[in-house]
């Protein structure tokens, strides 16, 4: 073939292939020979075989539809004037002539991105400078992708350390936990027996916790309720104050439990089992 | 209260943002009405062209943004931002070109035009901010819905969706492949055209 | 080379900067002197004195930056306080994720997602009517629990919570998108291979 050094990859799939043969065979697209069509396609989709037999799967359907088309073609068609009689290549036709015009369309948008790419923004933001300075969050026009980006971070994200007060060295005990628990329930009136354990928690940790607990429980401090039978388990004061606390309430920064010290949260190596035992 | 102009408020507001704004905020802001922005910002046009200044105010996305003249952009690339040189491949121009003149679209009619799945290239442009998810087609499977973004606008340096050329000046290609002559009738052609709005 | 003289093309480029600009790289970029550059932002600045811009241009750690002239920084100020109504921090942004795709949620649970406090985000979000509460959960202490709101499918434009995608799609498109990772040159990310995933 002439144009044998035509590069295969250049083609953004069978219709854009297609519109290349069509052009360059000069064929009018409203009355296309497809034996010649089919022929030349089949050529290169072999090529392209012989290359990326992944990339070929687009190509082939295509070709399957051209020789379809062809053998229509080749069916008797009964009386010459049948007005029911379709052209099996109106459909076909009706396809290219639609990409042909997203190519122009494509063609025109490279020239308005050429332009724009040519007058360049304002560099640096006097506003966004001010924001910071002032420390106010910078803020985006959000779209549902940054909304789903948002929400994707977060699922793919571990789930975050809990809100844990690290003290370097400090020695884990049951008397001290306890006092923790206390200081929490003081400021909750329940919480979660799973987010007494942060997710790194050692071992020793979790059972100087649950010895605290058990003594709390024995002391009649707290009560241990739990949502179903496998439900999470909540530990809770013992004395409840009316539920139903007023929106502003919840909304109180100071209500939060984050910023609540946790007291005896530690690393592994600094528990001392000696101060437990 | 300053004892400026409209113009030259009009002028701080856009010069210190290198985002469009639109003339509804500046107005707000300014305590002007709209009507006032547009006046200011065409006699500051009218300035910078006189003057033969480097930039003019431009109406991007629904707005107002400074934009340096095209002329000079050897000297602005790869000075700020955005480098100028990263262009979008042929495969996300036309499946952008199709997304924007079909929205909202769902992938599987972008295949069918194109011939080719688009998964990957509608992800790379919902990352580059320039599609974006609009809902779900009522149809079986109610696949997802995609439309393009005020960036999108921005990008291409358009003030609407409705500066993309017309249907109109889509036909000459048609009529360009008309003339080799034609089996199918014009109002067949047609259909495939009217969707194009 | 494009026939603006010096002025022109020094204005270019420090309006396109993202950072102050040391003359040395001016005059190296726009093939000039040092000193040529220094004339060349004297002469801006008269220029922008004498017919009142808003700007001027400032030496500013070791190079030149425009500012806005401080009588009117009340305006520039006000764009960045301003908060937009169509705009959202970050945080408010993930929290309003959460709650559209775990509603209804409690203020517990959309902390523990996100390890951070959201008392004062789930308030401005019920400011600005994105989110509202929609009861309260059967469990212990009964917390309120949190909805989105029809505004927050109006700002989305979207029709319906359905046209969210869901969990299972969202794999999909994440995926890909760590796959595609730091490519951001269109060029490369958008080639015909990767359209075939």
């Amino acid at each position: 073939m002439d144009d044998y050094q035509v590069q295969l990859d250049v083609f953004e799939g069978p219709m854009d292939l297609l519109v290349y043969l069509i052009r360059k065979h000069e064929i009018d697209i409203y009355d296309i020979p497809i034996s010649m069509l089919a022929e030349q396609y089949l050529e290169y989709v072999a090529r392209i075989e012989k290359l990326d037999l992944e990339r070929a799967g687009d190509f082939v359907l295509m070709a399957s539809t051209l020789l379809q088309i062809k053998s229509r073609l080749l069916l008797p068609r009964g009386d010459e004037g049948d007005e029911d009689w379709e052209d099996p290549r109106r459909e076909l036709v009706e396809k290219i002539v639609e990409y042909m015009q997203f190519k122009e369309i494509a063609g025109h948008m490279r020239r308005l991105e050429d332009d724009s790419t040519r007058r360049a923004e304002r560099g640096w933001s006097e506003v966004e400078y001010f924001r910071r300075s002032e420390e106010l969050e910078p803020e985006i026009d959000a779209t549902v992708n940054e909304l789903i980006l948002a929400f994707g971070r977060l699922m793919l994200r571990k789930p975050p350390p809990a809100p844990v007060h690290r003290v370097a060295r400090e020695k884990v005990s049951s008397a001290k936990r306890a006092r923790a628990i206390r200081a929490l329930l003081n400021e909750k009136e329940r919480v979660l027996f799973a987010d007494l354990l942060p997710e790194d928690s050692s071992r020793m940790f979790i059972v100087v916790t649950l010895v605290a607990l058990l003594e709390m429980a024995k002391r009649s401090e707290i009560m241990v309720d739990q949502a179903g039978s496998f439900g999470q388990l909540w530990i809770a004061r013992r004395k409840l104050k009316p539920v139903g606390e007023p929106l502003d309430n919840d909304c109180d920064p100071r209500d939060g439990g984050s910023d609540a010290d946790w007291g005896g949260a530690d690393d592994g190596e600094a528990v001392d089992d000696k101060e437990y035992q | 209260m300053s004892g400026y102009d409209n113009m030259t408020v009009v002028e701080a507001m856009l010069f210190a943002s290198s985002e469009p704004v639109a003339a509804l905020r500046l107005a707000e802001l300014a305590g002007m009405e709209q009507e006032e922005v547009h006046t200011a910002v065409a006699g500051l046009n009218e300035h910078y062209q006189s003057s033969a200044r480097a930039f003019r105010i431009m109406k991007i996305s629904g707005g107002y943004q400074y934009r340096t003249v095209p002329e000079l952009a050897e000297y602005v690339r790869g000075l700020g931002r955005q480098s100028g040189s990263h262009k979008l491949s042929p495969a996300a121009l036309e499946t952008l070109a199709i997304v924007a003149y079909r929205q909202p679209i769902s992938r599987a009619e972008v295949e069918k035009i194109r011939g080719v799945n688009p998964v990957g290239v509608l992800k790379s442009l919902l990352e580059k901010k320039l599609v974006t998810i609009r809902g779900r087609a009522q149809v079986l499977g109610r696949p997802l819905l995609y439309g393009t973004t005020p960036d999108f606008l921005r990008y291409f340096g358009l003030s609407d969706l409705e500066s993309l050329p017309r249907e109109s000046e889509l036909e000459v290609l048609l009529s360009e492949q008309e003339a080799h002559g034609s089996a199918l009738s014009a109002a067949e052609s047609e259909g495939t055209q009217q969707e194009l709005v």
